[in-house]
């Protein structure tokens, strides 16, 4: 097993009482030192820290090194390893029809910028409550590191060859279409991630996370803009963030102006600290053209780059109600006689 | 010669776009109204407005519904199609036209009354566009007349069309009027079709059969119908929306439904299997384009075995083809949609009334068998108006299937998701949100075994697949059996299904008229089970009547039953129009007459 | 007992990601190198790295080339493993394995040879990355010294390898002879397998199925290769684009061919769509997720007759299945790929050597027949290492097809586009760029008449069809013959096509042995022709063999030669593993004692 | 028929010679009032006016009624009503085998911002050199008045429902994914649309064209916010346009300050003249911000968003040489024996 974990666990348990074994997988089949681990590790504490029992998550995927990685989380959960680049849609699918459970998307660059780039463009549009990783490398990697979508023009492939095609910036589409929670984060940076995460699982809507997650084998050469080399020279990070859950005490002391607390729909609080930029998560303008900024400038930007709370999420939108589809007995599912019998009428 | 008393074809030429279709309807359930059989075609071209429309109205005592090959009486609105219309019509058939249009008769073989419908449509409204609209019923005024229209049926066939708008009701009145009192007062009856008022249509219905799928889904308990848009499939789903609107909302006004316009066909397939994984009843709806992009999903739900429900109404072509006009061609790409040895249940309906039925009962099966589920109907069912019985209410509960809830895995104390249990390769399976600690599992499309782990051992994936191959064996036993019509003589044999049945019955008549005893069998689903075989078995020849090219389901019966193969023989009709029984029977005479040679 | 010298089957399992492929393929070569016929075989996980792999290669002066269930010497590099390949081991059979792994041998039954893998690697490098990579070559230099493999041909075998590093190749060297030492000093020879040279593979070529096809492409004339990575297929564009940028560049360095890497495989086969149309010869190559996208385009492709090629490489499987894995699944699949009545050609290359022929005929057939066509390939073929004859150089020039230039419309002075103008079914087609003024026409995938115009009419669209139909019947005459090789008795016939080829070769020969003789019809492409039924006709039995779940091919021939499918039986291979010959002697043997009983 | 012409044909015939007949196709099986009509009649306008040769033209759709618009223009030229939504695969196929072709593609909203979107996307990455216009008007047309991906939230369809889901703006994502010409009208604005396209047909890569077509059949009613008076209304021009090709003499006057003159790759010119705003199309950040505030402020921005002249197109990145593909003859097409030689050589 090759994940790295964010904290070790100190406590034992977590307020609902379960181990952090509780939310892991089974074991790995990833490339040792593969970026995607890394970010399993960093699920695994979100989930076990918010202390959400297993049970209500749903996880999905399409297909990719990235999209087995659900095997290797919160195996008490049910999931999906769909087909490729139609995640989004079997998710919808199943969070329309039980809009409790918590969902969670884990897909690849490949996956969602290239052949399910649509779907992606989509669910942004349809906000279906729930949050989607792409786990980021730049190119193919179980195909054995082919380019994908998102990889940088001139970027270097393994074999030498350079990509010509401008990349999608995600997060750039995410925000265009109407996501209200989009980040960019790095596989390697727990202390940024996990919070993001946290507060990704209190959005009431589409939650996104592009996280830059090198693949070892394809794309960690020179050369390479998704490489740990490179993330690690170019990554700037757009604030300091915090969480806290809503059942826990605020512990975090705040500087007046250079800390900001955001509440979440749920209760709990992001806590946004003020690095050298003085960045704000709730522009749509701004997001968009720091974005265009920064891929200018070859910077990798990392943090919360947007946030808006209100946006109505596809189960208000479907105007369903609270208790999800699935539970609906008989009762609900086929409407009484007298109904076919009223209907009936009408055709004679 | 055969009585044209309640036993004639009216067939209307339009422009589409130009309200044709209220008066057609008007017509149909005019006649519908004073008791007598009668069901309506729509021709249209794929197109919104402007191009050339049919609509054949087929009234028949004695209950044949299929399409029939002559028309007896032609109204001819179009200037474009005048000449066309009328150069098919047999002798002593009638042409009412009108009198507007540049066009001169030239047939002395016809019965040819000529109307100003336009200037008497003038007479009711002088605003153009109405004009335009009403000059349909005009038509219907002269029909009334010359057939013998009873007028209150009539009547109440307008109230009935323009139910909320008063002044629709008496502006199309007025417009019906001066067709009639033209006729009677201008035109001379010289032609034999005529109405009489039976009771044969009492407690009946007048229904298109994607509207009575969709009220099947609605009755099957569907919550989750993800579309996309596609002729002729599109007013399934949107007679689902309208259904569940009036009568899927609870108390608070909240939808105990949810409809998602999907971004495309795979999208919405994907939907579907969400839906299906998570414990809904979830249904998709498209035609052949959708099915070709359905293909990768299809093998995901067959091989993770998650239910989902797919309306295939079909229609003509390979690719894009004749949107609008009607075929029998997605069957044998359908039972084995995607790549990989693959397969899938599919219903076929023949009726609106089945279209009711198996759009519920694909939901039981889907779950039952944890697999997706196709009903195929095409454009002439869906999208056309059929007479019918009114549908019965379900007698049996909904089947849900093998669901373990967490006090049955209590009880059970174990729970593999691909283990054949119970021996008839269906296995059990947990919704997610099931808090007992063994539910969890882990839905794949790559290789799995008994645990849903994955594996890529041979012995593992063999066994799953021998699984899935006894679960389809089950299955076969399960859906819609075949229904036989015996017909006293086992020496011809006919073999239909879907929308050809309506054609086979009147066929078998005619057939049966030139001495050709017949005994019949209407498919109603694959896999295919035991009475197929027995009927090819108790048969000398067996002809398979379809409508497509290639003799698909013929083709589906001799990869089943080999034993059998040489004396199938197929009837295909495949240019876009419903199949007619003169077709069938025309053809079987030819094939008989060689045998007898 | 048979012969143990130059007949045998080496099995190496290691850790994917861990270099064994370079030892392995060196292994292959120097057996090769010998004179004596090998090839070799990869079974792969789906995965990057970490997981076992296995080699197998086999070794046999007799040419057999399908893969030998039985190993009859196990190099055992992976602790994860060793377990159950020792398992699987007859008595009798040789292990060797890396005494650094965690293991103790308790078969009595076999003959074992421990070696200090790692601990003689570390003799020639500290550099632990190296050492890990070079404990490969240490088993080489094992097996060197224990089967007799020459040296001389062992080093060419790794000159070749590590080509353009000097150092690699005195590592590597190095490692070998360390593992060679160890041999010679320490172990003693205690099992019957040999290695003697012979002059067999003289001239011969070892390469694997995607690159000949890619090569196939590259003489064939393709200017457009528009892809999506999925495994097993992706090596080949891989390939051409190795093949075009050493081989298709003009003299300032221009690319005279075009490669996109698409979005989708839907994609894909639009872009080639595009290309055939605009005249290209294009191509796209997938697998079966890959050709289930494209079922709409080959629609497209079928109807408004666009020429393209599309390869498919096999893997096994419903939906993912296993990917690394191989199959011959597809076949019925995509003889009938897209919704309505749509077929297609594929051709069913069996040896590298046809994978190259083929890759070169599917652009002329594609061309004449103004159509997509389909190569059939699989997982076991592309990927593996076969030893073949090498590749003749194509005799004909290539066939572009009824492609009229603005001179011959100048001559002709007209042009329709879909008019049957030959008989044959076969239209004549203009490109875009033409200038001649008749040259413009409209290709679309809805209804259409002679002129390409639209129509929704009844007879312009069957027309169409029945053109197709008899465009398919000429091309059934010109796509390659299937091949007979006669066994001198008519009892019982063989049918097989692709890679099960070369197992029922053996099969033969063991049934031969067991008083069966046989005569084997391979088949080579679809539409089938006139040559399969006589085969058919002859025999009193017919066996076709296949590797999939459920006979596709049986299913395909049931439909078309109705009249002999009682004699068809299945046999069937379907884990995921190449067909081996046992697994077709086993399952006829016992058949054909079932018919004498 | 029922086109909208911009101009009576003044001369008889152009340049090449053809008369504006020439250029036509056959009689359009649309909706009287359809906007499609109308841009059909500026297409050939522009390409009468630009004196095209018809045979060097290369028309691609996907499926629509505005799909169908191919048929009526052009008719010496060849064309491919392909399968919905996937229009942009097919024509760079056709245009990387045959460069020269000038291509020009017309799609719909729901062609194109509905099922088709990643091919549309992905060819704006790609730069195909050809003219590709969405005739937008909100709804599927040919299938009875859904509404598309582009249909703005709140807007009303026929039968009452409103849109609940973001729309998809078209030009945000062309000038987003890079590409270079990207430009939106209206059908019934001659004046701005005609110069749009000559200058479209003169830009090197691929120019994108949005053009608000009102479905006078399902989308044109109250509450609609594509129909024609919606676009009456709220309907604000970037700038005056105009076009002179390279082979007129400028004949325009131009104030300096006010009127701006771009010199496009064929040496033809578009006039820029100011109006209310100065506004710089040569700005990605401008362009996307503007786009963002006339969606809050619903407005409909018309005229040339966005003009980057020196991005590669395709045929450039492939690296084609001048001559296209389609003309090699076997001579380049099958490599000489000594080439299998030498390869069978170092496979032995
Ligand atoms: C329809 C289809 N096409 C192609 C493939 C082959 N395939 C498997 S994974 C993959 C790319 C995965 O890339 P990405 O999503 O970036 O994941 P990564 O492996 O880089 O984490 C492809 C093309 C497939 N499984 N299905
Ligand atoms: C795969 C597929 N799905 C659905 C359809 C049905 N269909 C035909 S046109 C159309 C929508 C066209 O909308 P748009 O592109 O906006 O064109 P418009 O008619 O509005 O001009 C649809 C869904 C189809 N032809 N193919
Ligand atoms: S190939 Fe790359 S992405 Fe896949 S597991 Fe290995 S390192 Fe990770
Ligand atoms: S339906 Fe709408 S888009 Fe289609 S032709 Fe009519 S007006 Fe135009
Ligand atoms: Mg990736
Ligand atoms: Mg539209």
């Amino acid at each position: 097993m090759t994940l790295t974990l964010t904290e070790t666990t100190k406590a034992n348990v977590n307020r609902i009482g379960l181990a952090k074994n509780d939310y892991k997988g089974s074991r790995s089949t990833l490339c040792a030192g593969c970026g995607h681990d890394a970010i399993t590790g960093h699920i695994i504490s979100a989930f076990y820290e918010l202390g959400i029992e297993p049970h209500r998550v749903a996880k999905f995927s399409g297909i990719g090194c990235s999209s087995k990685t659900p095997t290797y989380f919160l195996s008490r959960s049910h999931g999906f390893n769909s087909v490729h680049g139609r995640m989004p849609a079997l998710a919808t699918g199943a969070l329309a029809v039980n809009h409790k459970l918590i969902g969670i998307g884990v897909s690849g660059d490949g996956d969602s910028a290239s052949i399910g780039l649509n779907h992606m463009c989509q669910i942004f549009r349809r906000n279906v409550k729930m949050l989607y990783i792409v786990e980021n490398n730049g190119v193919y990697g179980l195909t054995k590191g082919q380019f994908s979508a998102t990889a940088d023009v001139g970027s270097k492939q393994k074999g030498g060859s350079l990509n010509d095609y401008e990349p999608i910036d995600t997060c750039a589409l995410a925000i265009e279409l109407g996501c209200g929670y989009v980040a960019r984060s790095f596989s390697g940076d727990g202390k940024q991630l996990v919070p993001l995460l946290k507060g990704a699982l209190s959005h009431d809507g589409l939650s996104f996370i592009d996280i830059i997650s090198p693949c070892v084998t394809f794309n960690n050469h020179e050369g390479s803009t998704k490489s740990y080399d490179f993330v690690k020279d170019n990554d700037i990070r757009l604030q300091e963030l915090g969480f806290v859950s809503h059942y826990e005490p605020i512990t975090v002391d705040y500087e007046e102006g250079t800390t900001k607390r955001v509440e979440l729909p749920d209760g709990s609080y992001l806590i946004l600290r003020k690095l050298d930029r003085d960045y704000d998560p709730f522009s749509k303008k701004l997001a968009l053209s720091t974005l265009a900024d920064a891929r200018l400038s070859n910077q990798l930007l990392t943090g919360l780059l947007y946030l808006e709370k209100n946006r109505p999420s596809l189960d208000t939108r479907l105007n369903l109600p609270d208790r999800p589809l699935v539970e609906l007995g008989e009762d609900d599912l086929r409407p009484p006689r007298a109904v076919l019998e009223q209907l009936m009428e009408s055709y004679k | 010669m055969e009585s044209t008393l309640n036993n004639f074809t009216i067939q209307v030429g339009t422009v589409n776009g130009s309200g044709s279709q209220s008066a057609n309807l008007i017509l149909l359930r005019s006649i519908f109204n004073m008791g007598v059989p009668c069901n309506g075609k729509n021709l249209f071209p794929s197109n919104i407005a402007g191009l050339p429309t049919w609509f054949t109205i087929r009234v028949d005592e004695r209950g044949y519904a299929c399409r029939s090959r002559d028309v007896d009486i032609c109204v001819a609105m179009n200037e474009n199609t005048i000449d066309a219309d009328v150069a098919e019509l047999r002798p002593g058939s009638v042409l009412v036209y009108n009198e507007a249009l540049a066009y001169k008769p030239r047939r002395e073989d016809l019965v040819v009354y000529a109307c100003p419908f336009t200037t008497l449509a003038g007479k009711v409204t002088t605003d153009p566009k109405l004009k335009k609209l009403v000059t349909n019923m005009v038509y219907v005024g002269v029909l009334q007349e010359l057939l013998g229209l009873d007028p209150v049926a009539v009547e109440q066939a307008v109230q009935r069309q323009f139910a909320r708008k008063a002044k629709a009701v008496a502006l199309n009145l007025g417009a019906l009027r001066e067709g009639a009192a033209y006729a009677r007062e201008k035109l001379r009856k010289k032609d034999p079709f005529r109405l009489e008022t039976r009771n044969l249509t009492a407690g009946k219905i007048l229904i298109e059969g994607n509207a009575a799928a969709a009220m099947g889904a609605l009755f099957g308990g569907c919550t989750l119908c993800a579309w996309y848009p596609i002729t002729p499939s599109s007013s399934l789903p949107e007679a689902f929306i309208e259904f569940a609107r009036k009568h899927r909302h609870d108390k608070d006004g909240k939808a105990k439904y949810a409809v998602i316009q999907a971004e495309d066909e795979i999208a919405s397939l994907g939907m579907v299997l969400g839906g299906g994984w998570a414990g809904a009843r979830a249904m998709t709806s498209t035609s052949g384009p959708g099915i070709s992009l359905m293909s990768e999903f299809a093998g995901l739900g067959y091989y993770t075995e998650t239910p989902g429900v797919v309306f295939d109404i079909q229609r003509a072509g390979p690719s894009t083809g004749l949107p609008t006009r009607t075929a029998q061609g997605d069957i044998l790409k359908v039972a084995y949609l995607s790549h990989g040895d693959t397969q899938h249940i599919v219903l076929l309906p023949a009726s609106v009334e089945e279209c009711f039925d198996f759009g519920m009962a694909a939901f039981d099966l889907a779950d039952r068998f944890q697999t997706p589920v196709f009903v195929l109907s095409d454009l002439d069912l869906g999208l056309n108006v059929w007479m019918s019985d009114p549908f019965k209410y379900p007698e049996k509960p909904l089947d849900r299937g093998k669901v373990l809830s967490e006090e049955d895995l209590n009880r059970v104390g174990k729970f593999e998701r691909y283990r054949d249990v119970d021996g008839d390769g269906v296995p059990y399976r947990t919704l997610p949100g099931n808090p007992h600690p063994l539910a969890g599992w882990f839905a794949r499309g790559s290789g799995h075994n008994e645990a849903a782990q994955y594996t890529e051992k041979p012995g593992d994936y063999k066994r799953m697949l021998d699984r899935l191959a006894k679960k389809f064996e089950t299955a076969s036993q399960q859906v819609p059996a075949p229904i036989l019509q015996n017909g006293g003589d086992t020496r011809v044999g006919l073999l239909a299904y879907g929308t050809s049945h309506w054609a086979v019955v009147e066929s078998r008549d005619q057939l049966s008229a030139s001495g050709i005893q017949t005994d019949y069998l209407r498919l109603r689903a694959l896999p295919l089970n035991g009475a197929v075989e027995r009927f090819l078995a108790e048969h000398e020849r067996v002809y398979v009547v379809e409508q497509n090219q290639t003799g698909q389901m013929l083709s589906i019966l001799r990869i089943h039953y080999p034993a059998h193969t040489s004396k199938l023989a197929s009837v295909l009709h495949y240019d876009g129009m419903p199949i007619d029984a003169a077709c069938i029977t025309e053809q079987i005479v030819a094939a008989e007459k060689e045998c007898a040679d």
